[in-house]
């Protein structure tokens, strides 16, 4: 068996509440080597042949928890999260850190793979004992804090118990969901350790169509053997090397970036991405270093990048909120975004999303979305039951609640932004695109907090156009080429990308071949297996349904407010290229093998073995 | 002029608001060198000769606050205060780490001698514009938090109207009385920094007695040039590498002590002194520090043993109290000594204890003291108004308040154990050994934490007994000869003792040598200076008064609870050996030249250039 | 290595990474096992977490109370050494340390505790590399202290817990 | 010393030992002189320390400012330069300055800033010797983070007050 792998994966029906260990062949894990490759490859082969029937929140859905062969032995262990999607009827790979990861593979898992849906709320724990089905009617409805409390408490008691010989049980690993996961908020997040988040894909719905509150890993064996040990351990000690010598990123984690990439690069979303710049020093890392930061080097199991750090409220009206940093993402998603240039307000939102389970990047981005068409007097204060008003983080905080609870108006923002704008122009009888045109989101995946108008940050033209994973801005589109040996190797190998920029490629693809014993090369990830993988996301993504398929081309775009000239700043004026888009979207399609439409073509399936796919591609090509 | 000295005095007469500045010529420098030994010196020669009818609390005493030419240049920087000490009627070099001493001196002052008594409550501010009386109505009554922080304002406000356009200009550095010092309690401290103080002596009362509250530095100019500064560069880095490398006081500082002394060498005060050891795993170090350690490398200006740590509690009843550690001193006599073995009731009462001004040692060995006499129904629940049990935080709390502000009982506690001891004994008709029994003082002194009867800590048999600062634990008589390089010179050089400690002694003098251009060694501080210094302070010590004069000999004793054996531990059974007692003293004053009484004879006199003492002393010998 | 030695612990410095498990089981295990690792870094709250390992009481309650004087203390370091051939898996010296440090070995069942590398801890070493010095090795004598170490990390974390976050903290854990 | 350089600074880790401004002004006085110090220690609430010290804004806001041109930047380093002689001790850049970081030399009234010790600074390698840390040498260009750390020191001590003490912060200082 190639190395890395514990060998064998969790299934569990909870319909037919049947658990049992199946395996992959050789062939199936070099080709699809974990996470998200191996995850599509699955979903195309269990419900590939009916994909448009199937809705992300179906019984019929599954819900994978994967790790990969790297997890756990590279730097920065990660989960992978993944499934039908329920924003983009495709398929996204949504990764965190979490001892979940580790504890799964030292309970001798390399992931859990669910079906169904349980009649009562249930959770799942995994040991070296293999997986149960547990009763978790007594923690539905609670936040993300008080889950982790409490099932820490219950596994490790009944850890303790059934071997209470051996010394202390040390507590479980856990990914679970909020009250927006149970509700079924199309975009909530699977969470683990208070703030941590599969964010991307709405997962968090689907394990709460399941009603599957929770997975808990606790491992007593080795994390799995590799092919070489001994250079994967001088490999390990390079890497670190590495890592530790990234100063900045160390102290600073990305919690600085709230004002520079405003400031900065003008790429920051603010309220509702009206405008990108803004020079609110208030925003920026010293005030919420100085004065949340209780803990300034925080990091999962194995990583030297400590780029987290916690933050806690210690006075006034949000006393004892607990997050982390918020990182970049929140500090905009959950800050400028929603008006809020405060450094408390903006760490009492991010906690407030996070404890609900709500994705951090997308949730807000719905928030957003809606305080806007508030603005717009689009939607009425009736609408709510309160102003949501920008900057105002009481009414946000409500709003929030009324998403994740689905009361009021948060019933139809509960769908995502895209739905809910589709809904919201029903309802007001408008035509979609009047609506539309304030959605920012790329085929229902609301766009993480790097703009493209400016051209300064990292992200450019197609790199979300033209993404199989639409909004998702940790698997940005590039060239084809490039990006196949970046975000779609670490989330199939599963490890955390912070760790692996900094380290140079030719040593972690080094690292990989060690861990492994496969003969991958960072050339055939660029050329086979990262455009395998991608070639069948975006297979299934253009077959898409049972509510919304996407039109090839017409929706491989970026969202109309990306094409509107940025109102202030350095860069005012500067939009997206759209020209540049189309020619670059070519170029994407032709490096991948695929038609002018997008479509991948015989040849091309052929070649990444995927010629079982042609078929339901062969329509969409006349 | 010899180096490290600013030159100049500051002459302040409270009565007649008088301010002028006093030189003293390098033959008194180079005798008395300064803080401890100076003060000894200007006490001699101002009020010498009335000395027995001084009332310490009347206007005729001094309130001198000293630096030392070592000051702010040798690591760990302090304050020295002195002046007739209200308790032992002699005199006490008491020192605190402070920056109000380097700032003194970068203000072009080596010390301030305030004589006389204000009408109303004053405060005296020192800048390098010189000395200013100002009123300080506003602050009388307040406690020592609410002083730093007002004056931090205050002062900093006026300083920058004065010369707005130099730039921020920074706080000033400040020693300052609590209410227990207005009322003149005769064991109050002169606090610093919240939680530092000059414990011993009494001279927060001398303060009080002279109505002033505060004395503030803050100075512009350079620390005083040295004789070789070369070498004193060198010298100031090699002394901070052998401090930089005590890894372990470092890290723990004296925290740690209050389960240690009690637990692994019998010497801590427990219950009053009615024990010494305890196995309180409750009130170690470590959960001291992982609850309540905010900050845990502390230091004061140029000092890097850190030894201090900034303790805070966050929740409960007692939310919001800060102290240091607290330290060793703190842990037993807030602690232990009232049978209080929980970190958080000890920190509390520790920061009460500072707040109202008491000195940490000796106000709670009074309180110990009054505590054991309502364990033996000697003073009863009628006379203190409450149950003062052991153990109780709230009773002591309460009975630290009523001393402060001397209600009640209190204003009987409040005149020093020894003087409470008599004054209810004549209150209960009762004899007054029958009370001093239980009092643990020598010479009016209450003795610090450190017990001789185990002899297995750094007190032993005539440790406190032969010391001319009675029970003060800086300042241990050993042999009369090497001890006077010890404690007497860092309180004359003005520096810290744990800075002191860990630092070759050969260096140390170097360093003294390289600052003030003496022909300083640790043979003529053991010879001449030291003994010097220690002579006149025992003349002044004899002839006492007005209250008080401790018969020669018979005074030079421990407390009679030394004499008890320990009541368990390892060392049960244990007690202080009275005949090493009585040998060893006759040595110790041998050695210095005293006769068997321990009164200087006039050929000791004659060498240490202090014959105009003779006269005083011929009475006491016949 | 001659000198007793001792791993000092910053609790509140420690990043939660747990490098020093993987090289702890590294070292002694030949490859990464968290689980047979002598120090394991306890988390019962994100944020508030414990690296949990032996802290050699003066006292050596584990090593008095085992039945078949199974264990016993390095003459140099002073490390409380097991003898795996003895040890009879019975957990008694689980139950006499205060802090429940020991346990049982995930591979084989027997009681497994720190023994300091022979002086030179690796744990301590990837601590130190990565600058965050939760752990640092000191060389002093076995004293009093030591003991107060060895506590229920889950009560330490308690502590930490209002450390951190204030009242808060009494409620997370 | 070539390349752009910044002293990071981590406040909670300050000890207040103010070793800092000795070395400093050792190096730049030739004897100790806490106040000539081009980094200055501010303490508004014991335990509060707030190293203050020149954060090289990326627009310079204090060049600008000066009315004769007195002041610079370096080339290699980017430290701000002042040239005492051209100097006419107005205080225009002190107003300028977000943090009010600049100060008129009590010596020779003269506008004092940090020159980061041509690359070298004698503040960060005390600090580090003696393991606070607080004080930090990057190698790294100017950034828009610098002008956030130029900021009254009284401010981010009431921020560290809340973040060490809690409630009880909101009201020491």
């Amino acid at each position: 068996m190639p190395g890395g792998y514990a060998g064998k994966f969790l299934d569990i029906d909870l319909t037919k509440e049947k658990v049992e260990d199946i395996t992959f062949d050789d062939e199936t894990l070099e080709a699809y080597f974990g996470g998200r490759g191996l995850a599509a490859k699955i979903l195309w082969d269990r419900i590939g042949r009916k994909w448009r029937k199937i809705d992300g929140l179906d019984p019929e859905n599954i819900f994978l928890a994967l790790t990969g062969p790297m997890t756990a032995i590279y730097p920065g262990a990660r989960i992978m999260c993944s499934g039908k999607s329920p924003l983009s009827n495709g398929t996204v790979g949504s990764t965190a850190s979490t001892e979940f990861a580790s504890e799964l593979k030292m309970a001798g898992y390399d992931g859990v793979i669910v079906t169904g849906r349980a009649e009562k709320p249930v959770y799942i724990l995994v040991t070296d004992g293999g997986g149960e089905i547990r009763d978790a009617s007594h923690l539905w409805g609670k936040l993300g804090e008080e889950t982790i409390k409490l099932l820490n408490r219950e596994v490790t008691e009944e850890l303790a118990k059934r071997k209470p010989n051996i010394g202390l049980w040390k507590e479980p690993g856990i990914i679970y969901i909020g009250p927006a996961g149970e509700n079924l908020v199309r975009n909530a997040a699977v969470m683990s350790k208070i703030c941590h988040a599969c964010g991307y894909g709405g997962y968090g719905a689907v394990m709460g169509s399941k009603n599957l509150k929770a997975v808990v890993a606790k491992g007593r064996g080795k994390i799995p053997a590799v092919d070489a040990p001994e250079s994967v351990k001088l490999l390990l000690k390079k890497t670190h090397e590495h890592l530790i010598g990234r100063t900045t990123m160390r102290r600073w984690g990305t919690g600085y970036a709230g004002y520079a990439v405003g400031a900065d690069t003008s790429s920051e979303p603010i309220r509702n991405w009206q405008e990108e710049w803004h020079d609110e020093k208030s925003m920026g890392g010293p005030r919420f270093e100085n004065r949340f930061w209780v803990k300034k080097k925080w990091a999962d199991f194995g990583c030297t990048t400590n780029c987290m750090k916690i933050s806690c409220i210690k006075t006034g009206r949000w006393k004892g909120d607990i997050t982390d940093m918020p990182d970049y993402e929140l500090e905009a998603y959950c800050g400028t975004n929603l008006g809020i240039f405060d450094p408390g307000d903006n760490v009492h939102m991010s906690a407030v999303i996070d404890n609900l389970g709500h994705s951090g990047i997308n949730g807000p981005n719905t928030m957003g979305f809606a305080a806007e068409l508030y603005q717009r007097g689009i939607l009425t204060e009736k609408d709510f039951g309160f102003k949501p008003t920008w900057g105002d983080a009481e009414a946000m905080t409500k709003l929030a609640w009324l998403i994740a609870e689905r009361k009021k108006i948060g019933r139809v923002l509960g769908e995502g932004t895209y739905r809910a704008a589709l809904k919201i122009a029903k309802k007001k009888d408008m035509k979609p695109e009047e609506l539309l045109k304030y959605a920012v989101h790329v085929k229902g995946i609301e766009i993480g907090a790097h703009g493209t108008r400016s051209d300064a940050d990292y992200t450019h033209d197609i790199s979300y156009a033209a993404s199989v994973q639409g909004g998702d801005h940790t698997s940005v589109a590039v060239d084809g080429f490039t990006e196949m040996s970046a975000a779609v190797f670490t989330d199939s190998a599963v490890f955390c990308n912070f760790c692996f920029f900094g380290v140079p490629q030719e040593l972690v693809f080094d690292f990989a071949k060690a861990v492994t014993g496969f003969p991958i090369t960072q050339e055939s990830w660029r050329r086979v297996t990262g455009p395998r993988i991608v070639t069948l996301q975006r297979a299934l993504l253009l077959l898409g349904g049972p509510d919304v398929t996407w039109e090839p081309v017409g929706d491989d775009d970026n969202p109309p407010r990306f094409y509107e000239p940025l109102p202030s700043g350095p860069y005012k004026g500067s939009k997206t290229d759209e020209a540049l888009v189309k020619q670059k979207r070519k170029t994407y399609f032709e490096t991948l093998g695929w038609d002018e439409k997008g479509i991948p073509t015989k040849e091309t399936l052929k070649r990444l073995g995927l010629s079982d796919v042609d078929p339901l591609m062969r329509k969409f090509r006349k | 002029m010899p180096g490290g000295y600013a030159g100049k005095f500051l002459d302040i007469d409270l009565s007649k608001g008088k301010i002028s500045e006093t030189r003293f010529d390098d033959e008194t420098l180079e005798a008395y060198f300064g803080g401890r030994g100076l003060a000894t010196k200007i006490l001699w020669d101002r009020i010498g000769r009335k000395w027995a009818r001084v009332d310490a609390l009347g206007p005729e005493n001094l309130l001198i606050a000293l630096t030392g030419p070592m000051t702010g240049i040798y690591p760990g920087g302090r304050i020295c205060v002195s002046g007739k000490s209200p308790l032992s009627n002699g005199t006490v070099g008491s020192t605190a780490s402070t920056e109000f001493a380097h700032e003194l001196k970068c203000a072009g002052y080596d010390g301030v001698i305030v004589s006389g008594k204000a009408d109303e409550p004053v405060y005296i501010q020192v800048t390098d514009k010189g000395g200013e009386i100002k009123p300080a109505g506003h602050l009388w009554g307040k406690d020592s938090e609410e002083t730093l922080i007002a004056l931090n304002r205050e002062v900093g406000a006026a300083l920058a109207k004065r010369k707005p356009n130099v730039g921020l200009w920074r706080e000033p550095g400040m020693i300052y009385i609590g209410p227990a010092g207005e009322n003149m309690v005769r064991n109050a401290a002169v606090i610093t920094k919240l939680c530092h103080a000059c414990g011993y002596g009494g001279y927060g009362a001398v303060m009080g007695s002279k109505k002033l509250k505060a004395i503030v530095a803050k100075g512009r100019g350079r620390v005083p040039a040295v004789d070789a500064p070369e070498a004193a560069k060198l010298l100031w880095r090699r002394s901070h590498e052998y401090l930089i490398a005590r890894s372990g006081f470092r890290r723990q500082g004296t925290g740690y002590g209050g389960y240690g002394f009690g637990n692994n060498t019998s010497s801590e005060p427990i219950r009053n002194w009615q024990e010494e050891w305890h196995d309180e795993r409750s009130f170690g170090g470590p959960m001291f520090e992982t609850r309540f350690w905010v900050k845990k490398k502390w230091s004061d200006w140029n000092c890097t043993t850190n030894c201090m740590k900034v303790s805070c509690i966050k929740t409960g009843p007692w939310k919001g109290d800060i102290t240091d550690m607290p330290d060793y001193e703190l842990q037993s006599h807030c602690g232990t000594n009232f049978g209080i073995f929980d970190p958080e009731a000890c920190i509390h009462l520790s920061t009460l204890v500072d707040k109202l001004g008491h000195s940490g040692i000796n106000g709670p060995n009074a309180m110990g003291f009054a505590a054991e006499l309502y364990q033996r129904g000697i003073l009863t629940k009628k006379d203190i108004g409450f149950e003062l049990k052991w153990g109780d935080p709230n009773a002591f709390d309460r009975l630290m308040r009523m001393i402060a502000r001397r209600e009640g009982i209190g204003d009987v506690l409040a005149e020093g154990t020894y003087r409470a001891a008599l004054k209810i004994a004549e209150m209960k008709k009762m004899k007054p050994e029958e009370l001093l029994k239980y009092a643990v003082v020598v010479k009016g002194i209450e003795v610090g934490a450190h017990g001789t009867r185990s002899d297995a800590d750094f007190a032993h048999d005539i440790s406190y007994a032969a010391s001319v600062q009675g029970g003060d634990h800086t300042s241990l008589a050993d042999d009369g000869y090497s001890d006077m390089s010890g404690s007497i010179f860092a309180d004359s050089g003005v520096f810290c003792s744990f800075a002191y400690g860990g630092v070759p002694q050969e260096l140390v003098f170097d360093f003294a040598k390289a600052i003030t251009g003496f022909p300083v060694t640790i043979e003529s501080w053991r010879r001449v200076t030291g003994p010097r210094i220690v002579t006149l302070q025992k003349a002044l010590l004899l002839m006492g008064g007005p209250d008080v004069t401790w018969k020669p000999i018979e005074d030079d004793d421990n407390p009679p609870r030394f004499y008890e054996p320990l009541p368990n531990g390892p060392y049960a059974g244990k007690t202080t050996d009275r005949a090493k007692v009585e040998s060893k003293m006759q040595t110790y004053f041998q050695t210095l030249g005293w006769d068997e009484r321990g009164i200087p004879t006039r050929e000791t006199l004659d060498k240490l250039g202090l014959s105009d003492v003779e006269p005083f002393m011929r009475k006491l010998r016949k | 290595m001659s000198k007793p030695i001792w791993i000092a612990r910053d609790y509140a410095a420690c990043s939660g990474c747990k490098r020093c498990e993987i090289a702890c089981s590294m070292h002694h295990e030949g490859w990464i096992w968290p689980e047979a690792s002598r120090v394991r870094i306890f988390m019962p709250f994100p944020g508030c977490e414990v690296p949990h390992l032996c802290s050699q009481c003066n006292d050596y309650p584990c090593v008095d109370s085992c039945p078949v004087q199974a264990l016993s203390t390095d003459a140099d370091t002073k490390a409380v050494l097991v003898d795996r051939e003895k040890c009879t898996e019975c957990g008694a010296c689980i139950r006499a340390c205060p802090g429940s440090v020991p346990f049982l070995h995930p591979g084989d069942d027997k009681v497994t505790i720190c023994d300091l590398c022979d002086g030179d801890p690796e744990c301590v070493k990837v601590c130190k590399e990565a600058g965050y010095n939760a752990l640092m090795l000191v060389e002093e004598e076995p004293n009093v202290h030591r003991r107060l170490f060895s506590r229920n990390p889950i009560e330490v974390a308690k502590d930490l817990a209002v450390l951190f976050f204030g009242e808060k903290g009494e409620e997370v854990i």
